[in-house]
């Protein structure tokens, strides 16, 4: 048992938050997320310069990571910066052939990860895009920066049930636009299109978006934990600091509890990631990150008032990537009922 | 005991249903039912349909213009107006600055003002709240000089909702920093079109424009334009405060949301999730419940007990459910709450729909939705009223 | 719409206070619910000769209310006392041909309502207890004041479907015992006894019942919240009463609001009681009873504190007994699932 | 970063295994999974199983009979001893008093108060709370006050667990009414058989016999039994209150009550309910979170940090998590949790069974554990501390 980072992982801990402090403020951050493409080519070359897309793959994967707690540790540095750029993506290559995962480790190469599908949110015998001699047919929703990919792996049915595919961007009709919390995505048709089939099973894809999307959502929660308890010590009402008020402080106090269990939710799921165990805290963590991620927001906001309501304040942009680290890949509610039985 | 109501409220909501069936277009209707923007004109027009029938400034008294209502048909009305879709009436001429006129205004004030808030020819909005003056309202800043015959207003307000189309102002100001905070506080009406007064938008988080602050630097303001007298601000705004607020409680509007909940989910996957049934299910009995404690508190108001600290726990509780409501919804939504076309939100958009019904604002709604807990008095400042006035504590 | 209490009602609740006042003080309530038969045979019949039975049933029935909110009124009363006699059975006792049921209200008559069975909790589909040429055979369990029934009003299945039957205690087979919130019960085993098929059907006595839980469980909660409002302004800590800290304040607050919602359920199902709403808001009643009754009990300990763990102090045994009627006739799950179809 | 044991310590953990399926009765484990009551017997076996072993007082340094053990080995060893349904070790000597005398006592002190601790010559009680002092620790007043060779005691103490079967008893009694409320408290050992001290039971709402009160009237307390010097009790008490508490969040415990949860709704209805199914779903997770919670708290402990206010955010998880399973293990009874034979909770009954595995005890043990969020500093309290010391507010 062992809870301090190797020494590699915290070079690489530190590369990532020098990176987004000096490159990634909030400003600029602000300024990617509304723009016309919704993220930048420039600074995804510098991360993939960095090693940032590298860490989340082993080495015989043409990576120098990898492992659950590399993809954990990346993550929770991307949500607590919101970054917008095709990370998510970027950690599904690991079902690409070697060739293109290179390319994507690189940078070169950008995929998108196209998964949920219209009404549903992550159940994988409900998929509705078949493939039949090599020829895939469906409709994917809200798929993360569909602009930007070169390629999509793409989760679908054929004879011998549910897989993963890859298509050429080509080959993929998109209804684009603007999301909620910044950047784009895309409703993403195929009719017929030309797909591989790509040998790495579909759960091991999805539990590391699992784990992956739980980390990021932790990142978050911190930012708004220590927004909110700032604010707290900051703002006086009735000629005393709000800090200083017992309700707010036992919520605060109720915050960071639930934090303190999704941070060691985030780490049962990169330790069992891979091994026979994957499944069920992956499920487990999203649960949980999903859970604690809607009660964050909603006592950010609250605990600070109107100003966490307002476009100027980077709070209630955090808030609302929180909030839709939930919606993506199943709610707390889709989780809590696949656990019992994993 | 008996929850029904009598024959001849049956009848007047029955009237009510066939006028709102006549009145409120489908156009208006479907706008507000879908979350669009609704313009100016759309309020106005809403406004003018309401006041031509005699029901717009429902509380007034029928010399003034009222229609003559007790709390029960106000109730109904509102009630019903929600089911029905339709616009909710801006509050800060009719609702607020009306009441506080016919208890405090002088017999020009109210000849002046009244009739120029029923025929829209003055657009109120309210200077209550400042940067550092939210819950704690009697710390406010905003200073009011008597000079000769005018004051003299610098400062700043916020949070000042739909301040860019308003023809007026009503503010608390600071006219005397002499003992309690509360003390020294004036009411006082000011035109926006004064010299000195300027108007920025605020945006909230999902880009609407629908706050704003207004900053004061030397705007001269008549001196009969203080309401009362010097010095009795907090005064009239605890009356206003304490008004009756028979539809704090918003149950028309969750009754609507619900249902419009109710019809969405069909499209889903939710719709076989056992968990989200039990959610919705939660939702709908605590709703159930808490109509007949609206009534019940209608009820003590009309038959003469005050509503004080009651209504602090209807507006707790009114609120708590209809956010629960647009949780629902955006959880309904799953990743397809994520595309957000702000475009979507205006008339004739033809663009791609993206998702079930209600995709285009799920996420909008609720993240707006979250300031029904905070304005108004937050929820945590309700419960230390209740905590006092009915408990003691 | 109307609020206020008739006079008759209004004088029905002055009677019933009085007489709990005056004669079922706690103490008075302890030696009884403990005593070896577990109530009082003596204040059973000075409250049928109040009229508190007759009360529970309309004219025609042979009482002088039976309305829904004569129901409620009563069973409130009886919750804040802590009432252990057996009114839940002669509650039932609408069912009974007239004959009987004016006994009851006389209060000669004992009848005792067994509908639970082994491992269950409500719901009618799964009787087991069957009748067959008019012979009744199962297990009903947690019997409220078995051992003083004269008859037991028994669900059950015969050939017509879930219905309810009238049985003599001679033909009962009791295993009994205290019940852990004051009061005793049993569990009665019946082999081939003779049953009486009783016309009432078996959802109009289960929507009575579910009231009565539900009024009973509020009178309860206000007795819970009283006592703990009272008890946080007598007790200091660190130099100030408890009814100063924030924390505390806006928990006892969100006692108050779930109270009164509670209060609203009730009168929604006396309301709609013997209408067509009867059956949903009796379900919505016993939902919200449940859940709010749990979280009254345990927040008036948790802000006790010991004291309210211990025999002494009386609201342990209104904790006892409020959870407790969250554990008959179905918990707040088992009605939140049955609402949506009603 | 690592949460898999070591070879090492998975080794320790299967001696530990072994040891209690060699040394721990059927009979012990059964009433403790069955909650039934241990008599003294029951405990002093256990306790001299334990001491035999040299597994007695774990935390105690290894001159003075303790085994040696790291945190981890400690978090183990409870563990594996809570998986088997051990029966508590009783902590007021072996875990309260013997690091205050460790830490604090006299080499007389240690000598005699010490071995007699393991051996179980001596029972020990806890005498702290007051009737007006329970979180507020430091209001109390019982006094103490010096004559000569020997203290003079007055005063009450409450709560005291298991001080029907104590020889001895610690308190903290006030020396002074100087300064600062806490500056005037001493550490004090009593005899329990001097003249002067009642016991006096406190029936809880089950109407077990589990605390006490503890009168003290003109108790003479010779000199020597002063624990540290005069006045500075406080210290001692905060240190114990800061003492490594491995098992504060009871995750052993919590494991093998859910374990046994969903072995008996096998039994019930609720094995088919899916909101139910969701209620153990949800415990089970965070269950499953707060055993790594624990560990991370645990290995910055071994790691030199202090587990200072993490600890508290253990005690109020972890208390959570239990009294759910417990709420849970009742709701699944429904309502065959009512029937209560306290003679069933005795060796040897042989009375009818009422219900499924576990309807003898469901509402006790729910009830009985609501204590866990009240006592050791009560979860408010905690929550305090939490505030002020990790968020500084």
């Amino acid at each position: 048992m062992d809870f301090t980072p190797t020494d590699d992982r915290r070079m690489l801990a530190d590369t990532l938050n020098r990176f987004l402090t000096d490159r990634y403020d909030h400003d600029t951050r602000m300024k990617i997320a509304g723009s016309e493409i919704g993220w930048s080519a420039e600074l995804w070359a510098e991360m993939a310069e960095l090693g940032l897309i590298g860490a989340l793959f082993a080495e015989d994967e043409g990576g120098f990571g990898g492992h659950g707690f590399d993809i954990a540790l990346i993550f929770e540095g991307l949500g607590r910066a919101l970054v917008v750029e095709p990370f998510h993506g970027a950690l599904a290559a690991r079902a690409l052939p070697a060739d293109q995962r290179e390319e994507v480790i690189a940078g070169a190469l950008i995929p998108a990860f196209a998964h949920s599908e219209p009404g549903t949110s992550f159940a994988q015998d409900r998929l509705r895009t078949t493939v039949t001699d090599g020829k895939l047919s469906g409709t994917k929703v809200a798929v993360a920066q569909a602009e930007a990919a070169h390629i999509f792996i793409v989760s679908a049915q054929d004879s011998d049930g549910p897989a993963l595919f890859m298509v050429n961007a080509e080959h993929a009709n998109l209804t684009a636009y603007p999301l909620f919390d910044g950047g784009r995505g895309a409703d993403v048709t195929f009719d017929d299109a030309p797909a591989t089939r790509l040998s790495a099973p579909l759960d091991t894809v999805l539990n590391r978006a699992l784990l992956a999307l739980s980390a990021e959502a932790l990142g978050i929660m911190e930012r708004c934990k220590d927004t909110t308890v700032d604010y707290l010590k900051t703002r006086r009402q009735f000629g005393i600091p709000l800090s200083k008020f017992q309700a707010l402080q036992h919520r605060a106090v109720d915050m960071v509890t639930e934090i303190e269990q999704t941070r060691s939710a985030v780490i049962n799921a990169a330790h069992h990631l891979g091994g026979p165990g994957a499944s069920k805290y992956a499920a487990a963590a999203k649960y949980t990150a999903a859970a604690t991620g809607r009660m964050i927001s909603e006592e950010a906001i609250q605990l600070h008032g109107g100003i966490a309501m307002t476009w100027e304040y980077d709070l209630a942009h955090a808030a609302k990537r929180l909030t839709m680290t939930a919606q993506i890949m199943g709610d707390e509610d889709v989780h809590l009922r696949r656990f019992p039985a994993l | 005991m008996n929850l029904n109501f009598t024959p001849e409220q049956e009848a007047f909501r029955a009237e009510v249903q066939e006028w709102l069936a006549d009145n409120l277009s489908a156009r208006l209707a479907d706008k507000v039912r879908t979350s669009k923007h609704l313009t100016k004109q759309d309020m106005e027009e809403w406004h003018a349909k309401l006041n031509a029938k005699g029901w717009l400034a429902n509380h007034w008294p029928v010399e003034h213009g009222g229609p003559g209502w007790d709390p029960v048909q106000r109730f109904i009305f509102e009630h019903e107006c929600a089911l029905a879709h339709a616009p909710r009436v801006v509050p800060f001429g009719v609702n607020m600055l009306g009441p506080v006129l016919l208890k405090y205004g002088t017999d020009e004030q109210k000849a002046h003002y009244l009739p120029r808030i029923l025929d829209g020819t003055d657009w109120w909005c309210q200077g209550y709240s400042e940067p550092g003056a939210g819950s704690d309202l009697a710390s406010l800043k905003t200073a009011a000089v008597r000079e000769g015959d005018h004051y003299v207003v610098n400062g700043q307000k916020t949070w000042t909702t739909l301040g860019q189309h308003a023809d007026w102002i009503f503010c608390l100001v600071r006219t005397s920093k002499e003992g309690k905070p509360q003390e020294g506080i004036s009411f006082l009406l000011i035109d926006m079109n004064t010299a000195g007064i300027e108007v920025r938008p605020i945006y909230l988080l999902d880009g609407d424009h629908e706050v704003n602050e207004v900053w004061f630097t030397d705007v001269k303001v008549p001196a009969e334009n203080l309401v009362g007298t010097e010095n009795m601000g907090w005064t009239i705004a605890k009356y206003l405060l304490t008004y009756e607020r028979t539809g704090i409680a918003g149950v028309g509007f969750s009754t609507a949301a619900l249902a419009e909940l109710k019809r969405v989910v069909a499209q889903t996957e939710k719709a076989d999730d056992p968990l989200f049934a039990a959610r919705v299910a939660k939702v709908d009995i605590a709703l159930e419940n808490m109509k007949t404690t609206n009534l019940r508190v209608l009820a003590a108001a009309a038959g003469g007990g005050a509503p004080g600290a009651e209504s602090s726990i209807l507006k707790v509780k009114g609120t708590e459910i209809r956010q629960e409501i647009n949780a629902l919804f955006l959880r309904a939504m799953g990743p397809q709450a994520q595309p957000f076309i702000s475009e979507a939100l205006e008339d004739g958009f033809n663009g791609p729909e993206t998702g079930p019904d209600g995709a285009a604002y799920a996420a909008k709604d609720y993240f707006n939705n979250r300031k029904l807990s905070i304005f108004g008095g937050s929820n945590e400042i309700q419960k230390n009223i209740v905590s006092k006035a009915m408990l003691g504590m």
